[in-house]
């Protein structure tokens, strides 16, 4: 009787690789659905954890829109253990997932709002499962800034997304990259310095930021320097995580789980968060 | 053919590196050395300075397969250096943990390093498919010896309990009980090992050459861990007095040094100790030797493995006396004095049987319990002079054979020793403080 | 195919070998399922070619320090295999005792007398790391045998082993141990060594000597204090420290007493 | 709550009836120290010993558990879960060690319930005992010198001799009528004993904590930048001796172990600590408490601060267990009490 099976909150269920693309050296483009068929139902910004039976698991965040239902797409980043060992994946390969998990970017309160959707490098793939149904309902929101930076031009991701984007009524996509090369004629330099183009209805703003920990600070310099309410601006936090669902202790940000809590903050709460960025 | 030359670079299945350089010219042996290139480690030097706590630590560090004979060597020597008397109940455990390490040692030489030559394989990995019952007796084996060495030593490798004085800490009886089970167990294997050594007895080459062993002798005991320095030669001397007995020298090509017994090469290891103390040797012990042909004094070094499996019969059953014992008193922390020893200058050798034979530890500590002085005389040491005459009567009988024959029984010699050279590097010539 | 593995042994005590040897109940997984090639402590058929080199001994004569970079031209993935390989382990006490090329000379001469000329030179003791990059380390004095059974099954699936960037006292408090230092005061390592062998020393009652290697961020001041506020001389916590750790003192500048 | 009284000799064979039928555990002697072990016999057991090394916690969360096991021939990969609830006895749980439990229970079986833990808890048999503190105890300070439930029977020693037993809940009621036969009915004279006992208790607790437990989430918010802080990171080996021994900590790390040919493996859970250098570290390399004091600063918030603030309680139960692990005395109530000594003067 000592060890029965039964359920768990950690058993993940099993999903078949579709397809897979490579946009950069680093990362890739991996679109799964669940064997049992169900769609996985996430709000944007959210993300599951990928389990590889033997490697282990990591939180990835789901970069496909809401509204797609008969799949859903992550991008990884080629950093360590279980994500080289997801690289070596190829379609009809069968792995497991659990989720999705977390907080949501408020779509809805967004709704009539102009939107300025701030991402750093691997920060743009959470940033799409909010910009896609933003796109896609193009109407129900006001103007939109898209500002992306990349360290160099070859690390842009969903370049083709990024020029539709662009061609959409409203819409200014502004990118920027830390390092220039021959091909590039862009803006060089850090994601802030594209908010010099930034005009927006300030009280009538909401800002969502994805990027690297050092990104935060700035991107909020920045807001605060036009005026943008704290309580308009949404940041989705990355800390280590082994469980998603708040039991592991290691994403704790004071008093909150970024698993549970997280990992969309509005900044209003998080600023009062010491550790937070 | 009655020239060769034969030069055989880091023999395989021993401990260690060296090396077999013989030369003959019709006939005549012109070269016939052992080479020990392992790289020296300077042993003795590193414990200069250091506290008498650590000789254990450092010097059970020399081997990884004899690492409990160095440990109760070691504390042997310091516990006589320090005039500390360890209670019956210490030198009793002591005991059976040396046991399980000549088991487990003789275990690894027989199947693991003698087998393959007996049944024609290069090692014991093919074996693993053409005699896999052999080999996974051979594993069982080795596992229970091991658990005898852990649970007493608290790891296979280095024992870490056994310190001067006492232990740190002491088996479960159900450790106890289940290794009692388990012995009890294996003789059966013991049995089919026996066998299986008769089967390819007559493969062991038919030569000879008479002389002097040297074990420790302790009537009517087949002792391994106290009483006098035997000789077959001479009479026995006290463990402190070694230096009249042993004496030490540096030869160019080798990195270990030579030992020497009155001018000329003598032997150290099971069969040393079988020749001098064959006839304290219990029943059972004696019924296996008889089955395999040892009756008495035997100057076939290629005897050495019999010899071990003779052993490992006595050692197995010396274990299952001791376990009794403790299952029966227990063990009383009151007796253990490991954490009041009292420094105390002095010099003192310990003078232990461990697989290869005798192994001297000789330390001379100052008032504060700072080594002063140490010299450690290791039996793969004490043997190589040994092994060198051996081949200067061996080669002279074998030179009709092929070369590849003539290497093959060469590196068969020097195996039936079991050599481990490792230990035998250890050295350093210290300048005593008298 | 699987993956070939050859064992080399340098300056040590072939322990760590002996530790393979000792996975009794894995071995003939372990033969299933890598072919070991080259291991002259228990095989005669030898090889030249193999992907992975588990390396035993510290790199301690200028011989040493030829085969180990002819061991890295071949293999794809080198394992430093217990503490002589991986922190230079005892041999290097013999660093902490002089270093010029007189001193080595004096040892040799000492060790051999004017006869040592056919011998090898003695130079410093070293981990291989210092020689050659190494791309794994089991460390220990032995090895451990879960953690050598933990990488072999690391290297069969891919994954990169556990790195152990903790101290000892993690295992001791997993296995319910009583502290050494706070219930006798003895002069325990623990602290500032690296875990992985699963805190055995204290488990048994000894103290932990160090022998896995100091970590890298260990508070080695605040230890040293911690141990002379529980009586021990300087020079003891001094002696201590240059046991297992000679080579990983002066590689990571800790101040001694 | 029912109370009843039982005799040294009752209990014995009560302890005896339950070995019988469950595995039982209690604190035994180990060494100079104390750890909870199987008992084979009640004599073993030292139900009254305070600061075993670890808590009771590890029979319900283990240091190392078997999440899944999972099968990786086939087509895809096939996994269970492995859920163990096998019963077990403890026994000799002291108060803070109750109030532990129950601060795990917040988060383990909150939100998304543990199922791996949850089917330990619920069987898990408490018998509390309470105990008289040593000179690191500090419960009366926190609040958890008393509990009133987490306990299936709870045993008050009597100076009388045997022991005041209260019933905590439906399967303790069971229990004392089946096992604890000799258990007899008591009244307001052993509730009288059994208060002495606990102000005799109180009166041997020597430290305290200098300010209501209650004030403590506002004193930690503001001491964030404290220099306390640096003082003692400055000492501090990152050892995380202090949440393994913590009987309210729970963080742990996941690892997957595979058979050599492959064909099997499990994942298991494994208690981790935030006071260890890797803790809050992420691929790359990027740490997000790199320091010594911000780990310091985190372990001891989550204690009286972060903790308290989400779920209402302190989670430290003042059992006094870090202090006594930690090499370079860095504890809980020197910490808190110069945190309030360094705002007061502030305030003055
Ligand atoms: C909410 C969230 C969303 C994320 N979304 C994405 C994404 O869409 N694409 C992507 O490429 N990466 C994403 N990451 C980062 C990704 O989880 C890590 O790169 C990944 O865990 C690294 O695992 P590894 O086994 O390859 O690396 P290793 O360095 O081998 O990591 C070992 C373990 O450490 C932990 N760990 C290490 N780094 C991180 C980290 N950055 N975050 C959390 N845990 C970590 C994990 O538990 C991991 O299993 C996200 C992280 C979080 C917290
Ligand atoms: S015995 Fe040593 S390793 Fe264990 S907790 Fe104490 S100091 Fe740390
Ligand atoms: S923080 Fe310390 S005193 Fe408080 S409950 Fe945890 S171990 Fe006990
Ligand atoms: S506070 Fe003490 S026990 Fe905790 S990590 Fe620091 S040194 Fe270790």
């Amino acid at each position: 009787m000592a060890a029965a099976a039964g359920s768990s909150i950690y058993l993940p269920e099993s999903v078949t690789l579709l397809g897979v693309e490579q946009p950069t050296e680093l990362e890739k483009v991996f679109r799964v659905k669940f064997d049992s068929g169900r769609p996985l139902g996430h709000g944007p910004g959210q993300f599951v954890q990928v389990s590889l039976f033997g490697i282990g698991e990591a939180p990835i965040s789901i970069c496909s829109s809401p509204c797609e239902t008969d799949y859903f797409e992550m991008t990884v980043r080629n950093v360590g253990m279980l994500t080289n060992a997801m690289h070596k994946l190829t379609p009809g390969a069968k792995f497991g997932v659990r989720g999705p998990f977390g907080t949501t970017f408020p779509i809805d309160e967004m709704e009539g709002k102009d939107l300025i959707l701030v991402a750093g490098g691997i920060g743009l793939p959470p940033l799409r499962s909010l910009i896609l149904p933003v796109m896609g309902d193009r109407e129900r929101f006001g103007k939109v800034y898209i500002l992306f930076g990349a360290k160099s031009p070859k690390e842009i991701l969903f370049r083709e997304d990024l020029a539709a984007w662009g061609q959409a009524p409203n819409t200014t996509v502004l990118q920027t990259v830390d390092r220039g090369d021959e091909t590039w004629g862009g803006n060089v330099g850090v994601v802030t310095t594209l908010f010099s183009q930034v005009q927006v209805d300030v009280p009538n703003t909401y800002v969502a930021i994805v990027g690297p920990p050092i990104m935060y600070k700035f991107v909020i310099m920045e807001l605060a320097k036009l005026g943008v309410a704290n309580e308009h601006v949404f940041m989705s936090l990355e800390r280590r995580m082994k469980c998603g669902v708040g039991k592991c202790g290691h994403c704790q940000i004071n008093n909150v789980c970024v698993c549970m809590d997280g990992p969309v903050f509005r900044y209003s709460e998080a600023r009062h968060m010491t550790e937070a960025i | 053919m009655s020239s060769v030359d034969v030069f055989v670079e880091n023999i395989t299945r021993v401990e260690g590196h060296g090396n077999i350089r013989v030369r003959a010219t019709d006939g005549k042996l012109e070269v016939c050395q052992l080479q020990i290139t392992e790289s020296p480690r300077y042993y003795e030097q590193l414990l200069l300075g250091r506290k008498w706590y650590d000789a254990v630590h450092i010097t059970c560090r020399i081997c990884g397969i004899c690492s409990i004979g160095h440990t109760t060597s070691s504390i042997q020597g310091m516990e006589r250096a320090m005039g500390v008397e360890p209670s019956d109940q210490t030198h009793k455990l002591r005991q059976l943990a040396l046991m399980g390490e000549i088991l487990q040692s003789h275990y690894l030489h027989v199947y693991f390093l003698v087998a393959p030559d007996l049944l024609g394989a290069p090692s014991v990995v093919p074996l693993a498919t053409t005699h896999t019952e052999v080999v996974k007796m051979a594993l069982r084996q080795k596992r229970l010896a091991n658990d005898i060495c852990y649970a007493i030593g608290g790891r296979h490798i280095h024992p870490l309990t056994i310190r001067v004085g006492g232990f740190t800490s002491f088996p479960k009886e159900a450790e106890l009980v289940d290794l009692k089970e388990r012995l009890i167990a294996s003789r059966k294997d013991l049995e089919a090992t026996v066998e299986l050594l008769l089967s390819v007895a007559h493969k062991l080459p038919a030569f000879e050459r008479e002389c002097e062993c040297v074990a420790l002798t302790n009537p009517p005991r087949y002792e391994f861990y106290s009483g006098m320095i035997g000789s077959t030669v001479t009479d026995p001397v006290a463990p402190n007095d070694y230096r009249s007995k042993v004496i030490e020298r540096t030869v160019p090509h080798s990195h270990a040094k030579f030992c020497s017994s009155n001018g000329e090469p003598y032997q150290v290891g099971a069969l040393a100790r079988y020749n001098l103390n064959h006839v304290y040797l219990r029943p059972e012990a004696k019924a296996v030797a008889a089955t395999l042909g040892l009756n008495g004094p035997c100057a076939n070094p290629f005897f050495f493995s019999i010899a071990q499996v003779v052993e490992c019969v006595e050692c197995a059953e010396y274990a299952i006396e001791l376990i009794d014992h403790f299952l029966d008193a227990g063990f009383d922390p009151a007796l253990d004095g490991h954490r009041d020893v009292k420094v105390q200058a002095g010099c003192g050798t310990g003078a232990v049987e461990v697989p290869r034979g005798l192994l001297f530890h000789e330390y001379e500590v100052d008032d504060e319990g700072t080594i002063v002085g140490a010299n450690l005389i290791i039996p793969t040491g004490q043997n190589l002079a040994n092994i060198e005459a051996d081949f200067a009567g061996f080669v002279p009988t074998i030179l009709d054979k092929d070369r590849a024959q003539i290497e093959l029984l060469l590196e068969m010699l020097v195996r039936a020793y079991d050599p481990c050279i490792s230990c035998a590097t250890h050295m350093l010539k210290v300048e005593w403080v008298d | 195919m699987k993956p070939t593995a050859a064992f080399f042994s340098f300056t040590g005590c072939e322990g760590c070998q002996l530790a393979l040897l000792e996975c009794e109940d894995e071995l003939l997984d372990i033969l299933s399922a890598i072919d070991v090639v080259k291991f002259r402590e228990a095989m005669s058929e030898t090889s030249d070619t193999y992907d992975i080199a588990f390396i035993e001994g510290s790199i301690s004569t200028p011989h040493d320090e030829e085969k180990i970079k002819k061991i890295r031209g071949v293999a794809k993935v080198i394992i430093a295999f217990g503490a002589c390989a991986a922190t230079g382990g005892l041999n290097a006490i013999r660093n902490s005792m002089g270093s010029d090329e007189d001193y080595y000379e004096n040892l040799r001469e000492q060790a051999y007398g004017p006869v040592g000329v056919e011998h090898f030179r003695s130079t410093k003791a070293r981990p291989v790391h210092a020689v050659v990059p190494v791309d794994l380390t089991i460390p220990g004095c032995p090895v451990d045998r879960g953690q050598l059974l933990e990488v072999i099954e690391s290297v069969l699936v891919g994954r990169t082993p556990r790195q152990f960037n903790h101290p000892v006292c993690v295992e001791c408090k997993l296995n319910d141990t009583v502290c050494v230092v706070e219930a006798y005061g003895q002069m325990c390592m623990g602290p500032v060594t690296r875990a992985g062998c699963g805190a055995i020393c204290p488990g048994r009652g000894d103290t932990c000597e160090g022998c896995r290697g100091l970590l890298p961020d260990g508070n080695f001041a605040s230890h040293q204090q911690m141990l002379a506020e529980h009586g021990n001389p300087p020079e003891e916590i001094r002696l201590r420290y240059l046991m297992f750790n000679a080579y990983r003192c002066e590689e990571l500048g800790v101040p001694l007493p | 709550m029912e109370l009843y009284r039982i005799d040294e000799k009752g209990l014995a064979e009560a302890m005896a009836r339950l070995i019988a039928e469950y595995r039982v555990v209690a604190p035994v002697e180990k060494g100079p120290r104390h750890v909870f072990d199987d008992i084979q016999d009640w004599s073993e057991a030292r139900p009254l010993a305070v600061g075993t090394v670890l808590p009771p916690k590890k029979f319900v969360f283990p240091q190392r558990e078997t999440l899944l096991r999972f099968q990786l021939t086939g087509e895809a990969p096939q996994a269970e879960a492995v859920v163990d609830d096998t019963p077990v006895v403890l026994a000799g749980v002291h108060p803070c060690d109750i109030t532990g439990l129950r601060c795990i229970d917040h988060t383990l079986a909150g939100r998304y319930f543990d199922e791996h833990y949850g089917a330990r808890r619920m069987n898990a048999i408490i018998l509390g005992f309470d105990c008289m503190p040593d000179g690191h105890c500090f419960c009366s300070s926190v609040g958890s010198l008393k509990v009133e439930s987490g306990f299936d029977l709870f045993f008050t020693p009597l100076q009388v001799g045997g022991y005041a037993v209260r019933v905590g809940t439906q399967r303790g009621r069971k229990l004392l009528e089946d096992y604890f036969t000799a258990a007899a009915p008591a009244g307001v004279y052993e509730e009288s004993l059994e208060e002495d006992f606990r102000k005799r208790k109180a009166a041997a607790i020597r430290l305290s904590i200098d300010a209501p437990v209650g004030d403590l989430p506002g004193i930690y918010q503001q001491a964030m930048r404290s220099k306390v802080w640096e003082k003692w990171a400055e000492v501090c080996f990152s050892c995380g001796s202090c949440n393994l021994v913590c009987p309210t900590c729970y963080c742990f790390d996941v690892q997957d172990r595979v058979s050599l040919d492959g064909a099997e493996g499990r994942r298991e859970r494994v208690w981790d600590s935030c006071m260890l250098a890797e803790f809050a570290e992420v691929a790359g390399g990027h740490n997000f408490r790199p320091t010594p004091s911000a780990r310091l600063i985190h372990r001891h918030n989550r204690k009286f601060n972060y903790q308290q603030d989400r779920y209402g309680e302190p989670h430290c139960t003042g059992c006094g267990r870090c202090a006594r692990a930690c090499l370079v005395h860095i504890d809980m109530v020197t910490i808190a009490n110069e945190l309030i000594a360094e705002q007061r003067g502030e305030a003055s």
